[in-house]
């Protein structure tokens, strides 16, 4: 094989990862978000400024890795925290990533109020229906009559209540600015996925209020299912439950190609 | 004729979960069973002609393993340094 | 008299099993037993290790940092505990895929391919009662009755065919000379 | 029922359980998720009520309500989950409700680690919640502890409408030992006298702990230190190790306690004259046990799990009659017996000393322990 | 005037009052929303079962003007107490009565998730723009450019974020079998929110999910205007902000007939 | 600058304006809104970061994220408002960050009501988040101790990279007495050299409280503690009244210790030998300086507005040497003058005794004086 | 000829806030400024004829303070005990 | 020497304003002062009172049980303080809405109609400051002087056109005899 000058190159790692082997189970899209988020960064050139909030949940190291700086939150409260930094630094880009159970179970009324308050954050939502990293409890996500470590009978919606749509409750608030839920099951929503980060950060960067992605996202590991097996999942059983689409999008952003 | 590519697998980060394997177009992908990257895993590897470089394999890629390469047929002015496939 | 085994392998060897089987036959038999997991962290990277104490009297601590034996099922247990092991102590190592040997001198050690013994009875499954079967052969806290009857009574529904293989193995175990 | 080789986490359930619990209320924290998966699994079997919280918040404060109504509740978390729940016990103290919280404490502070530890005591002690009000705090260092201990939780709780924390770590959490489960309580069926159940053919009740006049909250903190000191003298409890001839006594509770028990056992076997006083109510602590056995013994050597907390109050007891002494480990790591001997060895060959700070001269100790890789 | 046999009693204090005056202040339309429950209450014959669970915040004394059991929750908590309460006594009536501040601020995660559960409790949620225990600061609902003592040049929505409409976000909650907002300003609508009161107890009694009714209220003495100016800006400035209307209504409850 | 008669909580707050605060994150409640209020005023006419946040679990988050780019941020609130904050005040102990928390004490425990108290005491400090951590906390007794304290409160905080606790009380909250705010401090230009700013030109910085193995969680601890011996050091401050040639030895805090100062010098009038030792720092404790006045004075008397808490700290201290006493009011109620003065004379009439449980006697003579209306 | 009706007002409980006065159809209902309730304030009252019993003061008194009657012309079989005039 | 005074009255009597300009004085002229309002829910209720403590030394408790001076503006402040001036204290009473004489003989006491008296001066806003010139007259640890500078000095700018007036009301109020 000729190396020639002639070689282009046509996918290398983004340099807002660092180079360090995750944690994540082999297949888990946990890594695949990861790297949209860096690719993003790189391309928008906000590594230098960039100020990242792990949360508590399997994305607990996400600090380590990313090539920015990095603060690590306590479960649930990624979005107060972003908000305490991007009021004392304006100028600064400021994002969360978060698990369901983080934002949508404890941490459900510091996204309300982030997205309340027109916060000029840009929150990565990762829906995988479950806890992940206390192994595989049900989340305010999953899906119903879905069998979990605390749910061990399914998921009784009559006692354990129904899954919590986040994106279309959060699209209700005047102070979102993007609010739109993607997928991480194929390369085609891999890439509809990165293109909506990338409008999330824009919504940022624009000062137009409060931007979430949230993603369906795999857990092989507690959903006990092959890393492709977990793609199907995601694409049969949890889309019908949890719509792909815009939820709120920002008249700015809409005009917006990129 | 097809366009000609190649991939590189950085073995520090490949987990051999096979997501690659599944999504490319071209069937070239495959787990090299002999071998253990250092995580103690199989990491994937080329095994067959026809890649295209299409980059598809990368983006499903959860762990950021692949580098792809692109063969240009003749030299072109303008070359975008690095630009990720998913733009 | 206080006896003190950490079992340690990869996750999947079945370290963790062995150990409660050996802490369910010394219950049976009228001793006082703890078994207590490593958990945690450790157990992403891969390695899973439990430690078994057996005694006639109440038991202090469920841990011990130098066990009176070692059962390791990989190289990492066995760069860890070897060090540790009593004076006088016994250590199993699993040479099956461990490319080294044993370096202490002042222990009985024993190195068995407990995987390709497993093999030969059938499943790989079996290599933990292999180890067992080698550790009861130089540590005689507990009889092969004991586990036997252990086995039988503790081994879960969906594993009763196993009965019979988990047998063999010990034996096989324990009748290795290396 | 004979002894069947039970796990910790959920022994403890179990036990729970069987002490008649109607109620489980909970969010996952490691290492005391199988405690609420425990109950997840038996509590709707029996038709009893279980709630995975949206948060240790919500948690607490549904336990708060559902022991209003006079039944037995509880929760179990790890310890950055109970940090959130003080604000919920501070007003069930306030408004003398029995609640029953287990801790299953883990490394800190901060999210820290999973790793056993005793670094919540003064949290769960001297009540790490705003105001006057003294929580029950038990600490049992085996399954079966576990068990009896849970138990009797319920029957304190009850008996004196307070706070109840069982705190344990997760070696005791994840153990397997061979112990006993009681015998399936049979619910009541009244609901108490000061229960809100429906006001029904009566009066209506409130419970709440408010009181706008401080006169009246006054009343209030006076009625609930008087029950405080009738707890005190009426619920200490301990176990004690070789103290009968003891030259040199340890002090330790829960995990370190049993550590320190196998040192003090292999320092016995050489000779040694030193027992071990296992404090498992560490409120009520035993004030005058401690007393009692600085006045009989030569040296003390506290052991914990974390910076010296329960050292205090030994100090405080001790008054300077004997040199009290500190061993600890920190973050999550479990001390071994070897090392508690090697303390053992170094106490009984010095003389010991009543000045300085003992922590400060602990730490340099600590610190070798620590380059050398133990 | 005679006092004749023939005299009819058109209205008589409901009897789920207990005779207790309350501490509100004058003219202040939390006493008309207790009143409305007591109605209620007593109309369903629910005062032997019932059990409230008062908030913090003006209402915090709510305990002692009801002639049923109470608990006093911690601050907005309400929702989590109520939800420990009705699990364990299924049989029994279970209500809180919650303020803005307690509801919309603090409050957030415990409603929104006892809504997600469909915990089958009745909310009373009086909504008057801001916190009047404490002496009128911004509430989560205080109207842009509105003046309190803690937005003292006026709510700026760009750093102090937008009113939280919760009717409209509950009703996004499949475990919502009830929620509706109504106004307390005129004998009118509040003849309507006590239907809607009405309603949400029913909605519990039949076990139709969670049920709220959010009631546009008063603080004549927090917005330093007389009480009956107090109504004119609940009709004239707060409604266009909060449009009443009936944001989720199960169809069983649409049917009945009350 | 000159003397104003300033209100407790704005002064308070315009001095850690002027002490160069760019951020104040909170929530309302009495008796510290007021605090909330003033920044509301001030802190956009200045162009900082002013947010009331949507409940105080927020508000600690939000210090905590605003903390950890190095500026000086805070909050203030209320007894149960600082309940629901132990998590966070946990988490930015374990990450090492300077952190700056106010405390208007009101009674509880629970909702209780809004008056001055002190019965925070043992959540303060002795820490009520989980895991071992070592808050500095001060306890201003005047307005302009308040302005003085929440100055040294930034220093320190930065200094030691630790939580500060300023605790206070409504009635110092509310008081208006001349004091001297101090000029307003420039902006630093420059972050720390730990502080998350955006990697610009340089590595990523981290700023966390995990440390998943626990051998790594000790070391942190260790760290913690040393710097924590450090403090102990340094930074111990308290005030002496009249101990010169004091034979009884009033030792009490914050209000109560201004309140006992006016029962000392009435005293002093009569002729009896009493002083008054007023901690500064509740934590550290001034340990050495309790210890020395315990050799030298004949009787100690703890006062505060609570159940008897920093009363354990100086018993520990003393180790026996002389009889502690106790008096305290509790649940929002405010001692006056003369009911301390009753306690001296009691003290300097009796013998004093150093068995029995203290707070059991001084329970006796506390009901006497709320039966007897005061 | 208009229905008859009378009110009665519990001055324990009246705040003299006004709101019934304002809602009055018949505009007969004032405070009276000579007297004090236990309260401290002025208690509302009937000042004028041609109260109708309708009872919508009633509905707007934040405290529950009124008691409103109403004259019925002829006997009637079925009479409710006690309906308040809202549902 | 140490003095205490206790100002208390119905919400809205300028009771807390009184007490300030008190402070404001002293502070002014170089002695030691204390403010401390009421607050919370008495405050509901509907009273507010204020105790103000002037020294020469250091103030220790801005609370007093026994006051050195009482200026009661409502019948039910009376009730409360009568019982607790100290002996030979000063108690001044706003006989224009307490109805009854005061009790104690060991006290100077001073029963003045102050609403009338303030009513006559244009406004019955000026109540407290005839009450506070009662006070300054047999309690004179302020002059006159000092009050007005105060006033002067710290009345806010909406109100300074009541300046006169106050003055006014504290001759009055130090003049009347009863
Ligand atoms: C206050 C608190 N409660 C609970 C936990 C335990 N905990 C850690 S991660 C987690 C949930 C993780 O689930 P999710 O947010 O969905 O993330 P995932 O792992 O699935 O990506 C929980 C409950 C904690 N660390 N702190
Ligand atoms: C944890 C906690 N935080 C804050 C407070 C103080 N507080 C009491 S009531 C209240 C807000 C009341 O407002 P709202 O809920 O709107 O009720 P309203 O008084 O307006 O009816 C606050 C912040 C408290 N008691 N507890
Ligand atoms: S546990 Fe699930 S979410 Fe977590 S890393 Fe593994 S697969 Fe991913
Ligand atoms: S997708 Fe990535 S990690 Fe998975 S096998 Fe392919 S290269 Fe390896
Ligand atoms: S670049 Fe395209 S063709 Fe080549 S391996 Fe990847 S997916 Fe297959
Ligand atoms: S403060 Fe406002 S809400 Fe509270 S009672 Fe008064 S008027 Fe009503
Ligand atoms: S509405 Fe009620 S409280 Fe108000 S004036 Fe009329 S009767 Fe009195
Ligand atoms: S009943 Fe009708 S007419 Fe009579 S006073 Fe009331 S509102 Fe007026
Ligand atoms: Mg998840
Ligand atoms: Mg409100």
């Amino acid at each position: 094989m000729v190396m020639a000058a002639e070689a282009e190159l046509a996918y290398k790692r983004p340099e807002a990862l660092s180079e360090t082997t995750t944690h994540y189970c082999p297949g888990c899209t946990h890594g695949i978000a990861h790297r949209l988020v860096a690719e993003v960064i790189d391309e928008m050139g906000l590594r230098q400024k960039t100020i990242g909030v792990a949360p508590v949940g399997c994305a607990v190291f996400a600090y380590k890795y990313f090539n920015v700086d990095f603060v690590e939150a306590a479960h649930g409260r990624a979005p107060a925290m972003a908000t305490g930094i991007k009021r004392v630094l304006p100028g600064n880009t400021v994002f969360t990533y978060q698990g369901d159970g983080d934002l949508a179970s404890i941490g459900m009324a510091e996204i309300v109020h982030a997205a309340g308050r027109g916060e000029n954050i840009t929150v990565i939502f990762i829906n995988n229906a479950i806890y992940g990293m206390t192994g595989g409890q049900m989340a305010p996500t999953t899906l119903p009559g879905m069998v979990t470590t605390s749910s061990p009978y399914g998921r009784d919606v009559e006692m354990a209540g129904y899954p919590i749509r986040m994106a279309e409750m959060l699209a209700k608030m005047d102070g979102s600015g993007y609010i739109v839920r993607r997928s991480l099951h194929d390369p085609k929503h891999i890439r509809q996925a990165k293109k909506a980060i990338r409008l999330a950060f824009e919504t940022q960067e624009r000062g137009l209020g409060f931007a979430m992605v949230e993603l369906l996202s795999s857990c092989p590991t507690n959903w006990k299912k092959s890393p492709q097996d977990s793609l199907q999942f995601i694409a049969e059983q949890m889309i019908p439950v949890f719509p792909l689409g815009d939820y709120k999008v920002h008249e700015e952003i809409a005009k917006l190609r990129v | 004729m097809p366009v000609k590519g190649w991939i590189e697998v950085d073995e520090r980060y490949c987990k051999g979960c096979e997501l690659c394997v599944h999504v490319c177009p071209q069937n070239v992908l495959a787990l090299s069973t002999g071998r253990f990257t250092p995580q103690g895993y199989h990491p994937v590897e080329l095994n067959g002609e026809g890649c295209t470089g299409c980059a598809i394999c990368a983006v499903m890629c959860p762990d950021a393993a692949l580098t792809v390469y692109r063969e240009v047929p003749q030299r072109v002015e303008r070359k975008p340094k690095v630009e990720a496939a998913t733009t | 008299m206080e006896t003190s085994v950490i079992i340690s392998g990869f996750g999947g060897q079945g370290a963790l099993f062995a150990g409660q089987v050996m802490a369910y036959a010394a219950m049976d038999v009228g001793k006082q037993v703890t078994w207590i997991p490593s958990y945690g962290p450790e157990m992403r990277g891969g390695t899973a290790h439990c430690t078994v104490v057996i005694s006639d009297d109440e038991i202090g601590s469920p841990l011990v940092r130098y066990p009176s034996a070692a059962v390791v099922l990989n190289l990492p247990s066995l760069d860890k505990y070897e060090t540790l092991v009593q004076s006088g102590g016994v250590l199993i190592a699993n040479a099956s895929l461990i490319d080294r040997k044993v370096q202490r001198t002042d222990i009985q050690s024993v190195e068995i391919p407990a995987n390709n013994l497993a093999e030969e009875l059938g499943s790989r499954q079996l290599t933990n009662m292999v180890m067992l079967g080698a550790l009861l052969n130089k540590l005689p806290i507990l009889s092969f009755e004991d586990i036997e009857r252990a086995l039988e009574a503790h081994l879960p529904e969906r594993h009763r065919k196993l009965l019979d293989p988990n047998r063999q193995a010990l034996r096989k175990g324990a009748e290795f000379r290396g | 029922m004979a002894k069947e080789l039970l796990k910790g986490n959920e022994a403890f359930a179990e036990a729970a359980i069987r002490a008649g619990l109607e109620g489980f209320f909970g969010y996952p924290i490691t290492p005391s998720t199988e405690f609420l998966e425990y109950m997840a699994k038996r509590m709707p079997e029996l038709g009893r009520a279980f709630v995975q919280a949206e948060s240790e918040v919500a948690a607490i404060n549904m336990v708060y309500g559902a022991v209003c109504t006079g039944k037995r509740v509880m929760t179990a978390s790890s310890s950055p989950g109970v940090s959130l729940m003080m604000e919920g016990i501070s007003y069930a103290a306030g408004t003398e409700v029995p609640m029953v919280v287990v801790n299953v404490i883990r490394g800190g502070p901060g999210l820290g680690n999973i790793a056993p530890s005793q670094g919540d005591y003064f949290q769960m002690v001297k009540g790490g919640g705003h105001g006057d009000y003294f929580p029950i705090v038990i600490a049992p260092a085996s399954v079966q502890e576990a068990i009896d201990y849970i138990v009797l939780a319920f029957d304190l709780a009850e008996k004196y409408r307070s706070i109840v924390h069982v705190v344990v770590d997760g070696n005791i959490g994840q153990m397997m030992e061979p112990a006993e489960l009681p015998p399936m309580r049979p619910l009541p069926k009244e609901a108490p006298d000061w229960a809100v159940t429906g006001a029904k053919d009566r009066k209506p009740r409130i419970l709440s702990s408010i009181y706008i006049n401080p006169k009246d909250e006054e009343v209030t903190n006076i009625r609930l230190l008087k029950r405080w000191l009738e707890v005190k003298a009426n619920e200490v409890r301990y176990k004690e190790y070789f103290m009968d001839d003891a030259e040199v006594a340890l002090i330790a509770f829960g995990t370190a306690g049993r550590v320190a028990s196998s040192a003090v056992r292999v320092a016995r076997e050489e000779g040694i004259k030193v027992g071990l006083f296992r404090p498992v109510s560490l409120a009520p602590f035993p004030e005058k046990e401690v007393e009692e056995i600085s006045k009989r013994v030569r040296r003390i050597l506290v052991v914990e799990m974390n910076t010296g907390m329960m050292l205090e109050d030994v100090q405080r007891c001790v008054r300077g009659r004997v040199p009290v002494e500190f061993y600890g480990r920190l973050g999550g790591v479990t001390p071994f017996p070897d090392e508690i001997l090697d303390e053992i060895h170094r106490v009984v060959k010095t003389s010991g000393d009543l000045e300085g700070d003992v922590r400060e001269q602990w730490l340099g100790r600590l610190e070798k322990v620590v380059e050398g890789g133990r």
